[in-house]
């Protein structure tokens, strides 16, 4: 299954970038500028996406136990962690000919650095308890606070900010091109099926690594070539 | 259009391939360290296989 | 050997919920009376990072006063940071953590009883220290009360939810700075809340929306965290 | 009555017991034994609810423990092998918070006369860090005194004892299952309470 | 047993001053990658706080460039003064200090290499990270490069005058305050020249007396703490 | 050859000991003996120069301790009543620093050597934490079989211990004294070491 994931994603990957460069028309105000969207938005949008659905599994696995529900939590977390650093980044690079600022204090800027923030929480709790079950459990506890309170974090910035200044110049994505639509879309299909298959593949790392004494992963290691997989 | 002029993206090409290009690093970077833990995991396995099996 | 004690009956000379709660309070607060240090500690932690900034920025009087409430602000959500090392960790060292898990009554009302004394005797004395530094920075007097207002309410909701990063980075070492590190995001919406509604008592504004924020929050806290952070005790102990 | 059934447990990746099963009536003592790192912390732990237990339940009078919660957290007591006392507070303040936790109120009468038992008159208060190892252990174990409680799970209570603090907590213990307790604890020391045989369960 | 090690004369195989000197610093760096955490911690600690005075003062970029230079430095000082805390306490606690004491070579060279392994492990990191921050602030270039340099010389002060108060908080429980008052008092003209070479810079003038100040303070403390340390913690022993 | 001479030490208010004098030669061992609370411990740390006595003073060699200093400490190890062993360290990281603190270099077969002999084989890899009580109190003592040192003076070594560790410390310490090694130390549990008569020390 996961050669088909990372397959279509390459391909999606592919076509969204031949999109967004070569079919879709130069931005009147912006010029070319504008193709960091490309990039941007899906990594932003997902970045929030894999949050949730992180929270989702690990809460999960705190109520009925399940231990392959921690395992997935824990396999998104990398990849939601970096997505949140593309999107500062992707934007940071927006930002610098669009406001003349690699960072302004906006609202959306703000939360998405506070998100990133939990993510790395997320991971370094994980990382400095040794006991699995108990960082499993610890770890899913925190990411179901974060959820709580990545909304309330993010109205409260927003609030906070308008209360300074009018809004910060934002793009709006209403007189958008056919075009600019289209591949804005293949590109966010690429990366979401980038992350399904990085959940996938390290989630299958995770188990090996837990279940290492049952018997079925001894016999699977007869299987198992050094270099491990394909992609 | 050419490919410099390509490259240029009118004076913004450091900007646009900046975010692409680090959006490439991080994506492969990520791949390198997900094959690496899972080679990592299937030597400790045979280890662990090999050790069994000698005793 | 006591023998009315012993020959009682098992919950005979029960203790009540409250007489935990009060007992735990009470004993939260002599040992911080015992290490009066640890109290200090966090109040001049407090006056040197206000007192520092200007150090740090300059002098000039303007600027100061409107960086005045955000820097009371953030050294008072440092310095309670700073404080929740020890709200569980010299209990857990000792085994007295153990034992409170053991508790017959409720784990989540000790919990509350824990984060009380906490709050008593790390955010308390920084409310009352707060007006002093505000003068410092030039503050008009309504301010200052405002100021007073929305540590008061703000400090406890800080005190709670770093319950909850003290429990789960339990004997894990250098869980000091990771407890700021899972705490301070999710605080982030107090500390806007308040230095926004001193903010706007300074621009001429009302900030009875802020305070009325403020004050759900402190309600969600109180009825969320105490049960929250025994959970987090009870797998940190497993 | 506690009854234990098909218990096991894993720490790591170590299988420490498992198909653990035996039943401990009123007025019994059950010494778990075993070398080293043979688990016997853990089921002591395990017993007290601290621990999840991998597989298995245990029993209080016939209903679950996990059920049971507060219930059962009301009629035993458990003494770790860490004293739970705090430095900078006087034996006597210690053990009024122990009561407190072990949910019995104690009056200054009670706790005096059980630290005198313990053999810590003129100790009573001195800031525990002042005291030595044998008698902070002595304070740890004067909290049994204190109020009844059934079932006593005690973890190594003689590390640090002298000879007649090892024969006090003997005569203790004799008390204790006088009076229909039940007593279940771990030692590498010898350790004989007159007049009853203590079984024996060994973790390999 | 090993007959060649219980045999041989007592300091054959002995170790030499460099030989503890290099064994303290790798032990305490592979303590600290075992706890990566801790040091990722620090670090985020700091870029945090960093991150939470614009929230609590406004984000006009104005007033947040003048403040730039002063809260880096305070942010920093505030994290190296965080992750003082486990130092020496956790050696404390498991007793290894007490077997510290009774090195046959010598202490100071033990205290200067737990130090020096403290500041890689803590304060270059937040050197590497503070020009990122400075942008947050949108501080020019020529300002970052200086605010590197000037941390670069100032955070090693700031783990070696921390060490002294970290070894004098060990044993004196109630001297906590004493020490607070002693340390950052001592650490405050190290934020000053920092903090003010960065802003001499921002405003067109030079930097050069600002740094060498810097220097000569390092190379004070490089003299004088590993001893007054040493000093202290037989003192704290005790 | 150690030498105390008149030695006294007070505790707060309280006279723990005084005129204290004996004599320590090469193969000797000598067991300070006590209830809890004589002052046992302080005796011990005041030999190891980390209290400072109230009166009389320890040679060493003919020389006081508190002027050898590190050449003192070079030929003497000392065991507390807490492991100095880092939790999060495995056994072997954790011997090698205290072998490092002890001055000497001992390379990884040596380390090994020593765990495996303290019958830690296995569990030389895991962090410290996750051993059981005793287990950790044998990667302490394992300190003892790194390096030559003449005199060892050892605070309640057997702790934790099960019966099969104390036999191994009985050995060890009589290997020891053939060397002409000295032993000072204390326990409340019986230890025996084959062909040598323990001198005892009696604190009141
Ligand atoms: C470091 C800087 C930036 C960060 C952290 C950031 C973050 C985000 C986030 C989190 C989203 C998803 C929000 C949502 O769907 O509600 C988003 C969407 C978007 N961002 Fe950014 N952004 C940054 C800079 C910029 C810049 C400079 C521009 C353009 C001038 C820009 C334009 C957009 C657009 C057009 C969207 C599309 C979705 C929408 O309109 O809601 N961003 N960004
Ligand atoms: N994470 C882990 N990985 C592997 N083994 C572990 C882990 N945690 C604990 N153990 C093992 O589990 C056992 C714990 O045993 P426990 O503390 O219950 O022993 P005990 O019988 O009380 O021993 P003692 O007599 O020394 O007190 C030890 O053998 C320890 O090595
Ligand atoms: N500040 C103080 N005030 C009064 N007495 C003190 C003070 N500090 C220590 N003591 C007493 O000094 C003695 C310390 O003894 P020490 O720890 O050496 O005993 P020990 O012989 O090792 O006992 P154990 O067998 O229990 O280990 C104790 O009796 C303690 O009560
Ligand atoms: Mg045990
Ligand atoms: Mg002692």
């Amino acid at each position: 299954m996961i050669p088909w994931f990372a397959a279509s994603s390459a391909l999606l990957f592919i076509l969204g970038l031949y999109m967004g460069f070569f079919v879709a028309p130069t931005d009147v105000q912006q010029s070319e500028a504008y193709r960091i969207m490309f990039i941007h938005v899906p990594v932003s949008i997902l970045s929030m996406l894999i949050y949730l659905i992180m929270a989702g599994y690990a809460a999960l696995g705190l109520i009925f136990n399940t231990r392959l529900s921690a395992m997935m939590a824990n396999a998104l977390a990398p990849t939601g962690a970096l997505f949140a650093f593309l999107s500062l980044w992707t934007g940071a690079l927006w930002g610098k000919p669009m406001w003349g600022a690699w960072w302004v204090w906006d609202a959306r800027l703000t939360s998405e650095l506070i998100l990133l923030f939990l993510y790395l929480g997320f991971i370094a709790l994980h990382a400095s308890i040794d006991d699995p079950r108990r960082a499993d459990r610890a770890s899913a506890l925190l990411a179901i606070i974060g959820s709580v309170n990545v909304p309330i974090i993010y109205f409260s910035v927003q609030w906070w900010n308008t209360l300074h200044q009018g809004a910060t110049i934002k793009l709006t994505g209403t007189s958008m091109h056919v075009a600019m639509q289209q591949s804005l879309l293949v590109m966010f299909l690429a990366c979401w099926l980038y992350v399904i298959t990085m959940a996938l593949l390290r989630v299958r790392s995770i188990i090996l690594e837990r279940e290492r004494n049952n018997q079925w992963v001894m016999e699977l290691t007869e299987t198992l070539s050094p270099r491990g997989m394909k992609l | 259009m050419n490919w410099s002029e390509f490259f240029a993206m009118k004076g913004y090409g450091l900007y646009v391939w900046g975010s692409y290009g680090m959006a490439m690093l991080v994506f492969i970077i990520e791949i390198a360290m997900v094959r690496h833990r899972r080679t990592l995991i299937v030597q400790r396995l045979r280890q662990m296989r090999d050790a069994a099996s000698n005793v | 050997m006591n023998q009315k004690s012993v020959e009682g009956p098992s919950l005979a000379g029960g203790l009540s919920l409250t007489g935990l709660f009060v007992l735990i309070i009470r004993r939260d607060l002599v040992l911080a009376m015992r290490r009066r240090a640890d109290v200090l500690t966090t109040l001049i932690f407090f006056v040197i990072v206000v007192t520092l900034f200007p150090l740090g920025v300059g002098p000039e009087l303007n600027m100061l006063r409107t960086m005045a409430p955000g820097t009371l602000w953030v050294a008072a959500l440092l310095a309670s940071m700073l404080s929740l090392g020890r709200l569980f960790s010299a209990d857990y060292l000792d085994g007295t953590l153990e034992q409170m898990l053991l508790v017959p009554q409720s784990l989540s009302a000790l919990v509350l009883g824990k984060m009380i004394a906490h709050w008593m005797a790390s955010g308390l004395p920084l409310v009352l220290m707060a007006p002093v530094l505000g003068l410092q920075f030039d503050m008009p007097a309504e301010a200052l009360w405002m100021l007073i207002l929305t540590l008061l309410l703000g400090t406890p909701i800080l005190s709670m939810i770093g319950a909850i990063g003290a429990a789960l980075t339990l004997g894990l070492r250098g869980g000091g700075v990771l407890v700021s590190l899972l705490v301070l995001p999710l605080c982030i919406p107090v500390l806007v809340f308040g230095a926004g509604a001193v903010e706007a008592i300074t621009s001429g504004m009302s900030a009875a929306a802020h305070l009325s924020l403020l004050g759900a929050l402190l309600l969600l806290a109180l009825v969320f965290t105490p049960w929250v952070t025994a959970m987090a005790l009870r797998i940190s102990m497993e | 009555m506690l009854e234990i059934c098909n218990l096991a447990c894993t720490r790591g990746d170590h299988l420490l017991f498992s198909d653990l099963n035996f039943t401990l009536n009123a007025g019994e003592i059950l010494q778990a034994q075993g070398v080293n790192g043979s688990g016997k912390t853990t089921l002591l732990r395990t017993l007290c609810g601290l621990v999840k237990p991998t597989a298995g339940q245990i029993n209080w009078s016939g209903k679950n423990i996990q059920d049971l919660g507060a219930e059962y957290y009301a009629e035993m007591i458990y003494l770790g092998h860490l004293n739970a006392l705090k430095d900078e507070l006087s034996a006597v303040e210690n053990m009024r918070i122990s009561a407190g936790l072990a949910g019995c109120e104690a009056d200054g009468e009670q706790i005096f006369a059980a630290l005198h038992r313990m053999g810590l008159r003129g100790r009573e208060n001195l800031p525990v860090k002042a005291l030595s190892q044998g008698q902070s252990r002595r304070v740890a174990l004067a909290r049994l005194l204190i109020g009844h409680f059934p079932l006593w799970i005690l973890d190594e209570p003689l590390t640090a004892l002298d000879v007649g603090a090892v024969q006090l907590i003997q005569d203790l213990i004799a008390a204790h299952l006088a009076r229909n307790g039940m007593v279940i604890y771990t030692t590498h020391q010898p350790l004989e309470v007159a007049g009853v045989t203590t079984r024996r369960l060994t973790l390999s």
